[in-house]
């Protein structure tokens, strides 16, 4: 088996440039690669595309990013739970594209499938619409989507293996399985990384084909945004 | 007046059984609360899971765990994780049977706006772009007025449309009504103590009144 | 939960017509509704149109479904390991559509997904692609190719829950998961069905809302079509 | 001229350190036991598997778990198992870095005939449509010439394509071969004790022959 095992997260990350596309997993911040973004604060680039369904709070996740300027646009369903993203875009320092969250999620899966473009019903009659082929297929409207891809893919796993197999857990998962296939280079990071061979094959969410690094994480923080609890 | 509470109960009504559901954030959240026990429902939430339970006890949250609100929750027995492909490709394949969902503006036919208003900084359509193009069956959950007083219910959308011809019904404070297919607000329900005149000076598209219209009942 | 569990084969196909169409999962022998195709054999429907990767051999599998001239139309990537096949067909009683398997795949999956059509280089140049769109996306052609849904499509699991929840083992796995979200009625045969909540959320392969009806095969054969071993 | 077994010895050669291979039936299928040890490679089954291991013993032997020429196999530490849409999203995402393949016709732009003869019953083309249109790098396994003496490398082909200026190098039991970028096939080896001349003779394709051709070796 191929082993995938890099250090950590700063040798992971190393060779990310200036002007590079990322995807980066997580909903919120639920499955954020929290070990890679500490990692590329430090190392400091800058003009980042990042593809990712949120944007972070002020002072965690992406968030923290756009403290430090790193981010020239963002690709995202749902964005603003912050207050510097919004400075930096009224400011138009930052560029922002909107996409329905099933458009996001089914461009990514496209690009990591080899399916160059496809056709949704999100977003018809809307301006999302805008510029875009719309086509009829029995009776109903649908719009042309095209794949994306990025130059590196972030993502975060619970378990991984050293052969890149990963495993998610509960709604950390999101985008994180289908960002795993999108990225040229897709580096995961792991609360547990384990042998190759550890895990079930059958249970694999992520094969680890689509994995190039992976590492195992610490002092995972991950952060609750709405700590709702029944008393 | 329905209260917020009032509403959902209202919609609770709509549910039917062996349904999957997607609720958004606001009044349709609470819908969860009245439905009642004896159907078996299961409520998806698009982030990836299918079998939200409660909220869970202060010793049971989990970061991992969490609705597309972002709120921490719980599952219940049968309950499924996947990802955010999976998720839509449920929602778009026309398997989650009802979506209920809050908006700013619904027109006459149909056509829904609730992500975006000129003007005000815009945090994006999230998922509801994908549900209300998707859904069989729509139902919005929504105030007949916006707070300055303008009805909420026109004969065309002023605010960016969030999806158009998708609304099938309408639960507010005031009423409930269905869109006909012809176009227009066809008025099923007032609410206790609400005059069809009162409804009708506060719905600005065209409303359809055929023969009587009952009181709501909260049986 | 929903309880999606009924009593058995005969019950779960009871409603499939004449004229219906059917995506059976499998690949080869492999992972084949074992129970349903017996169910359906007794039933006796005919003029079926089948999406099957293969279509099984003389004595075994879709194989007994076109001994007993059930069969319209294969939709398929891959035929021809029996004579019956190969007899009907010539004898123009059967009718052919073959795919490229991943085609064939993503055709389903599209279905599911509510994806109408989309985009694939597979096929460009050949007989496969008469009559479709050609379409070029960064230098390179592809193919517009449409989903594929059906009346009714019986998959094989190796657990299952009451919610209809589903796990499979192995390479038994292959098209059943696509084809469990693109039939209008799912039915999911397992070798073992337990009670909702005892798997494990995160390791679900197909998750309940896909499977309308779900119950326990029996008497699995699993036959093996190439037994190759190490001495 | 080189036996299969040869053939896919010479193979075995091109396959790098690090790579997801796909192996089609036949001749490919031998690649797998010349892949020399030090190489960590993968070996991806269209049906739904990442690390085919070795036939399974006896006692080993799971109808479950199949290769897609539909022959039982065994799994190995790191394996992963998923589903055809799955498989094929590897494949057609360019993540199989490989892939190897017997042939009936290669045309000097690098067309590939391999799934159907006119007048004989059709089987299909299994995953070899996709395999083609998709994979970064292709070698195709193959006789240089049918049983009835005629060349497998032509001009153009006559049996229906499996795909289009794909093929990127050709092993034959006389020669290596690549395609030109401006097509024709460029003699890159010999097999031990055949001269120029009769791969010249044997090859319908234009034949770019550039300097002195080494045999092949096999150490």
């Amino acid at each position: 088996m191929i082993n995938k095992t890099v250090e950590n997260a700063a040798e992971a990350v190393k060779d990310i440039q200036d002007g590079a596309t990322l995807m980066m997993g997580g909903f919120g911040l639920s499955g954020i690669p929290e070990n890679c973004i500490t990692a590329l604060l430090q190392k400091g680039v800058r003009d980042l595309t990042i593809v990712s369904n949120n944007a972070g709070v002020d002072d965690f996740g992406i968030g923290l990013f756009l403290q430090k300027r790193m981010v020239k646009k963002m690709i995202s369903s749902y964005v603003g739970e912050n207050d510097e993203f919004e400075r930096q875009l009224l400011s138009g320092e930052l560029e922002v594209e909107l996409l329905p969250q099933g458009t996001l999620a089914e461009r990514i899966r496209a690009g990591g499938a080899g399916i160059p473009a496809f056709f949704t019903p999100a977003g018809v009659g809307t301006e999302v619409a805008v510029g875009k082929e719309v086509r009829e297929f029995n009776g109903k409207l649908y719009l042309m989507e095209l794949a994306l891809e990025a130059d590196f893919a972030l993502v975060k796993a619970w378990k991984g293996d050293t052969a890149g197999n990963l495993i998610f857990k509960g709604t950390a998962r999101n985008f994180n399985p289908i960002m795993a296939t999108a990225g040229k280079i897709t580096i995961a990071e792991v609360e547990e990384l384990v042998p190759a061979g550890s895990l079930d094959p059958n249970q694999i969410h992520t094969p680890g084909i689509y994995v190039q690094r992976i590492f195992q994480g610490n002092n995972y923080e991950k952060r609750i945004e709405q700590r709702t609890v029944t008393r | 007046m329905l209260t917020k509470e009032q509403i959902a109960k209202r919609i609770a009504q709509e549910v039917e059984h062996r349904q999957y559901i997607n609720l958004g954030i606001g009044i349709p959240t609470l819908v969860a609360n009245y439905i009642p026990t004896h159907l078996d429902v299961v409520l998806q939430s698009e982030n990836g899971l299918l079998g939200i339970g409660p909220f869970p006890k202060e010793s049971e949250v989990d970061p991992d765990l969490i609705n597309a609100g972002k709120q921490t929750i719980t599952m219940l027995p049968g309950s499924a994780i996947f990802d955010s492909a999976q998720s839509f490709a449920m929602i778009r394949g026309g398997h989650v049977h009802l979506t209920i969902l809050g908006a700013m503006e619904v027109s006459e036919q149909g056509d829904i706006a609730n992500w975006k208003v000129p003007g005000k900084m815009v945090k994006g359509m999230g998922g509801a772009m994908d549900l209300v193009a998707s859904a069989k069956h729509i139902i919005v959950a929504m105030q007949h007025c916006s707070k300055d007083g303008h009805s909420k219910l026109l004969p065309t959308c002023t605010l960016p449309l969030t999806g158009i011809r998708c609304v099938k019904k309408i639960v507010t404070d005031l009423a409930v009504l269905e869109i006909a297919p012809e176009g227009g607000f066809i008025l099923k329900e007032r609410a206790p103590g609400i005059t069809v005149e009162e409804i009708k000076s506060k719905t600005a598209g065209k409303l359809i009144i055929n023969g009587e219209i009952p009181e709501m009942s909260f049986d």
